[in-house]
């Protein structure tokens, strides 16, 4: 049984959306341009939209389907919400906005525990104030939290970190992979940024113009290549499966077993054994016909050329998937130096990656990666 | 003050407190729930309830008073019911008064509370829904003090009506010293006699002193809450 | 003739009567009055203030005297034109005659309920019940259980709505009204005469304002007054 | 219609619907200022302001009308001098109804378009001044469409209430056919005498029945704007 | 004479700014974590927030000086602000709110073009609509148009982009680089994402709890190595003068000289000669001993070691300044690295800048970098 079960047709004046995904538990980010129809999901999810045509399922939950006239009320769905735009009660104090869901959460369950949510959000000296005198990222964490004490069943998350700078990001992400891995609660998490989404997310779900352009496990749905026009063609890349095999306190580094051979990754604060999600950034992907000697790349993995596809023939650069021990993984260089270099399909390669460019899906590395 | 307020003057005032005080204070849930009801509700009697609350300010109050006699008298369709079956008699009491007051004030305290209402963003209450309040804990919790100034501003324009009404409640209780006197029957009584202007004048600035008072405090009231808004 | 007929203001209990009158003035082909009805306080301040009245047509003499002791009435034109009795008047379903002597129990009357009248400070009728009660010895007993009305109709309301057991009015209100049953009348002496003073004011312009005046004197007028149940007395008052 | 609405009555409803109107008509402007600069001003006289504003609420209408004859009238202070330097007479003419009407409902009026200010996001109004609009032309840009609710809310109270007043009206003005009567004073003429009751239930449905109309489009025009801001 | 001169005190609560600092025309980018005050600044330039103390002129414009009391109204500043929350005009259509500044800027001058900002920010099916039906980055594109086409004297865009996706920004970008350049409108910019200020910005303001932690042209302020725990470790890099000295066309490239050498990146649309300025992210250069061959890194860069700081003893990785030409370029490897290759100041090496990671400051290279 799949933990989110989404089927919704609705229109909004001239824009229609039509959408239906399965996804398990885990973290689904929702993933489009501006007005691909991310807030309308979300919103038909809250219950805040009723859909023409819908079905909306939770875990073992119905929470909508207008064929059999289902539609719980908002208020019944414990989906905590983190809106867009915020939505703080400005008639209450930050403490009584964070509390405000625990008046209604069911006493016994566990949930996130108040002290640590507003540590991790950095916002104790604000707790004695109105959200009127907030700074913009000061609301966004609020609402974060106010969104997590709820105790909710599904965590709908809007964008939650747009408007944080790295260092509050680096320190709620592994929060929410946390709130994933542990207490088992599934979220739907809308970005823009490739990185996050990489980092977070089980199942990816790419909508264009109010439709499904791509949906499936993380890892599969941004190697594929022809998602990167519409994710943004900066940052696609390949996301692998990874053990913790070894941590070297020395040179504070961490090897990872891949499918794609070892890699050594600045120190992940993770026991030995864990299996974690990385992505391999294509453009952090350098490649060479030689063994390269007495470089800064700790990483080189022999590989075979097994795809070319230039993202646009007019374009300088080209995208390589490259078969790397049982995985595959994305380069991408310019068209000048696959002339030079006379790469083809089936050619013998060695893969440059900066350990930097790894993103360790739980506890980050602090300071670089 | 007593030389200059005679007894009976001082027991219109206590009297008109008296009726201000209960008939707002009686006012303010019906009034809530029928301002939310037009500000929010979508149902076919919509129009036909607006009418009707906003009925005592189009109609002269004599009118309103007459009506409210035939209603609420002791042979009243309603006034007969409560004489009989809960001893509650509202003709010639000042509870009568407070009646017509609180009917007279009824269109300003609903027409304050619902552009209130009106003004609300209802994006808070979806956030507060979301959050597992249902919708009358959403009302408590969120609507009902985001809406508190329109509260106030509804309080206060039927305590100042109330102060300032005669017409229905003379009609509908008649003016009894002690006990329907209102400070303005006992104000119109004496415009009622040549040379009575002196004493017209006088429980005139009584009058105006106290919903002044009612006002700078309510605006205090008001202002604070802005104030916890604001910042 | 073409001009415009004065203008009258007069106490609001002769609205049917004045109604009646002046659409006979006009029958005769003058110019139509215009009535303007209001408490005889309110008239006697508008004409204070400069109101464009040609006639006060007051329910009372007090009003009048103060209008004319504020010379705004023309010397000489005061009339003291009609009469009116109060009475005791009970709910049609629950009359029971009541002998009005002096001394009489009223409050027993009543028992427990409200004496229904215009305020007996402002509103004539109230003046005179007071008045009559006083002179009869009742005042006093019945003071705790009287209800003053905003007006006499008020009053009456009172009684045909049943609120109030008795209640004192004009003869010419309870007439007209199938829900009271007068249960006695005050007997004249015991009240000042209730008179309705009528003079042309010393502003009025308009040459009809005599004429009107007169014309209210006369025998069709008469006709009209007398059939609203007052008494006509025409009594020219002194100049003061 | 003709048969069944007298001469007078239909007189006294044109007669109040024009002062209605124009009462309401002529608040508008003074309304939308005092309320302006009762919800944003910061002024020592402020509070005796919004006494002043309240007072026609508090004072029994006679009082008022009493007032308003005293100070407007020919021989009062304000009333004379407009009389002969600007040959303007109130007292007595359909004017001075319409008047006495305004500031009757002008408590109302201005309480609504003050909630309605107040309830006004600033954030916007400084959105525009960063856009090169000067104060002025913000008020009209974007304060004024935003408060339109409580305008139009504002209107209606005070219609409705110039369509109900009577006491204030008929002290200031008299009651002549044709002239001063209004619809209110023309029901109250009739209940003062015997056999009045049945033209007085003529007027007042004729006058709940204009208030009912004016209220349905009024709220049209409110249900409309919102459906505006809504999407 | 600074285009931008701006000194201000003042206490909101427990917070108290105190910032000074004086910017020369272009781009100057406020910089600082959530809460520390870029907001607040925005106020103050804009005249929304009168403070205790100061001073602002812009161009030779007095906007403020509290000694002085001159307080110029904010209507008269025509300074064009971008709201951190859009701040749209619910009662007008998208049209209106784009023109609404239109009817106050003076006529003669020359401003944006309504049609080309509409076109840039994909906002023509948008203009008949009203603001409440808007998605959240749809409202964020028309509060920057709206600004645009004001004619203003000065731009504040307080985080403009934090709600676009990467294709959004792609072409947003380069239009605000425009204006910097040809309508030589100065511009304040406030953003969360050093790619996007060391991109656009010749001016960068750090600002750290109310204060300035760091002020001075771009390339100095992003290369000192001391800046990068505030501005968020991953991004900082060297900033570079680059000219464009030739195109390729056949592989889409084209060559920059730049102080530390010649270096080919993804065609640049600009014509021959013009000056951009570039970065190279730290994290993007690889070092090598030895010259390396057969590999796509096309940009090799011979270069001295002249410095080396680890970030943080405790973590994985260094970052070394390299002598390299005339110009210095940072890079970050792990320790390990640098140990494994035996590094030491005075060391010389080969800086391995992969193409695609160059940031040219002028109309973007499609199709990846
Ligand atoms: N009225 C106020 N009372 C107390 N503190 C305030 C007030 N207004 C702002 N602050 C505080 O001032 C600090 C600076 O706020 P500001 O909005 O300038 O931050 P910012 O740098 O824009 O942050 P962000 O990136 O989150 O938008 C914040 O900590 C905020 O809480
Ligand atoms: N009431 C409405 N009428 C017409 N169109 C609407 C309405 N509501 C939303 N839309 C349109 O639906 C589309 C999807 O909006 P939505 O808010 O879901 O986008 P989004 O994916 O969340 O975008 P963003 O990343 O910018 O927040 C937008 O183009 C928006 O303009
Ligand atoms: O007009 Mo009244 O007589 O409002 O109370
Ligand atoms: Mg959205
Ligand atoms: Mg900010």
């Amino acid at each position: 049984m799949s933990a989110l079960s989404v089927a919704v047709a609705h229109r909004l004046g001239a824009f229609a959306l039509d959408v239906a995904f399965e996804a398990p538990a885990g973290v689904t980010a929702l993933f489009g341009r501006s007005g691909s129809g991310k807030t309308t999901l979300v919103n038909v999810i809250a219950g805040l939209l009723q859909p023409r045509e819908g079905r909306v399922a939770v875990g073992g939950h119905l929470l909508l389907d207008t064929a059999g006239s289902v539609a719980v009320p908002r208020h019944r769905r414990r989906v905590g919400t983190v809106f867009q735009e915020g939505r703080l009660f400005p008639h209450l104090t930050v403490r009584q906005n964070l509390l405000f869901g625990r008046w209604f959460a069911p006493r016994g369950e566990p949930g996130a525990e108040v002290g640590a949510v507003v540590e991790m959000l950095g916002i104790g000296p604000l707790l004695g104030r109105r959200p009127a005198g907030l700074s913009g990222g000061e609301k966004q964490r609020v609402a974060i939290g106010r969104a997590l004490l709820a105790k909710p069943r599904l965590l709908l998350m809007d964008e939650p970190l747009s408007a944080l700078d790295d260092d509050r990001k680096a320190e709620i992400l592994p929060y929410i992979e946390r709130l994933r891995d542990r207490a088992g609660v599934p979220i739907v998490y809308v970005s823009h940024s490739v990185a996050e989404v990489a980092r977070l997310a089980d199942t990816l779900v790419v909508l264009d113009a109010g439709r499904v352009a791509a949906a499936g496990p993380a890892g599969e749905v941004l190697s594929r290549l022809n998602v990167a026009p519409l994710s943004g063609a900066r940052e696609s890349g390949a996301v692998l499966e990874a053990r913790v095999a070894a941590h070297d306190d020395d040179f504070a580094l961490t090897t990872l077993v891949t499918g794609a051979g070892a890699l050594r990754v600045p120190r992940v604060a993770a026991p030995l054994g864990t299996t974690l999600r990385i992505q391999i950034p294509a453009r952090d992907v350098m490649l060479s016909r030689d063994a390269p000697r007495h470089t800064s790349a700790l990483n080189v993995l022999p590989a075979t050329v097994a795809e070319i596809r230039p993202i646009d023939a007019a374009g300088a650069t080209a995208d390589l998937r490259l078969a790397c021990g049982d995985a595959v993984i994305l380069a991408r260089i310019t068209r000048l130096s696959l002339a030079e270099m006379g790469l083809v399909p089936g050619a013998a390669v060695f893969a440059l990656v900066k350990s930097v460019a790894l993103d360790p899906a739980r506890p980050p590395a602090r300071g670089g990666r | 003050m007593t030389g200059w307020l005679g007894p009976e003057a001082r027991d219109a005032l206590r009297l008109s407190l008296l009726v201000a005080a209960t008939a707002t204070g009686a006012s303010l849930l019906p009034g809530l729930a029928i301002a939310t009801l037009l500000a929010r509700g979508r149902f076919p009697g919509r129009m036909l309830l607006d009418t009707l609350v906003h009925l005592p300010l189009v109609l002269p109050p004599v009118v309103t008073g007459y009506l409210l006699l035939i209603v609420f008298g002791r042979r009243g369709i309603v006034g007969g019911w409560l004489a009989d079956h809960l001893g509650l008699v509202l003709a010639f009491r000042w509870t009568g008064a407070a009646l017509a007051c609180a009917i007279m004030g009824f269109p300003l305290m609903v027409r304050a509370m619902r552009l209130s209402i009106e003004g609300v963003d209802r994006k808070l209450e979806e956030a507060a829904g979301t959050l597992g309040a249902g919708p009358a804990a959403v009302f408590a919790l969120v609507t009902l003090p985001l809406v508190l100034p329109g509260v106030i501003a509804g309080a206060i324009l039927s305590f100042a009506r109330a102060m300032g009404e005669f017409g229905a409640t003379i009609t509908f209780v008649a003016n009894i010293p002690g006990e329907t006197q209102t400070l303005p029957s006992a104000i119109y009584t004496f415009t009622q006699v040549p040379g009575g202007e002196g004493d017209a004048l006088r429980l005139t600035l009584v009058s105006v002193a106290v919903s002044m008072l009612a006002l700078v405090l309510s605006e205090l009231l008001a202002r604070s809450l802005k104030r916890r808004l604001g910042a | 003739q073409g001009g415009q007929g004065p203008t009258v203001f007069a106490a609001a209990s002769l609205k049917n009567a004045l109604d009646d009158a002046a659409a006979r003035w006009a029958a005769l082909g003058h110019p139509a009055p215009k009535l303007s009805f209001a408490a005889s306080n309110v008239l006697e301040a508008q004409i204070e203030q400069g109101a464009p009245a040609d006639l006060f047509f007051s329910a009372d003499l007090d009003w009048m005297e103060k209008a004319q002791a504020a010379g705004l009435i023309a010397p000489g034109t005061r009339v003291d034109l009609l009469a009116n009795a109060i009475v005791l008047v009970a709910p049609s379903d629950a009359a029971t005659p009541i002998d009005i002597r002096p001394g009489f129990d009223l409050a027993k009357a009543l028992g427990g309920g409200r004496l229904a009248m215009g305020n007996v400070a402002a509103v004539p009728a109230g003046k005179y019940g007071k008045a009559a009660l006083e002179s009869l010895g009742a005042w006093e007993g019945v003071k705790a259980h009287v209800a003053e009305a905003e007006s006499v109709r008020a009053a009456l309301a009172f009684v045909a709505r049943g609120e109030a057991p008795l209640g004192i009015v004009y003869a010419t209100d309870a007439a007209a009204e199938p829900k009271v049953r007068i249960v006695g009348t005050f007997p004249a002496g015991s009240h000042p005469a209730i008179v309705y003073p009528v003079a042309v004011t010393k502003a009025s312009r308009n040459p009809d304002s005599a004429a009107f005046l007169a014309f209210l004197r006369g025998p069709v007028a008469r006709d009209a007054f007398t059939k609203q149940g007052f008494t006509v007395l025409d009594r020219p008052a002194a100049a003061p």
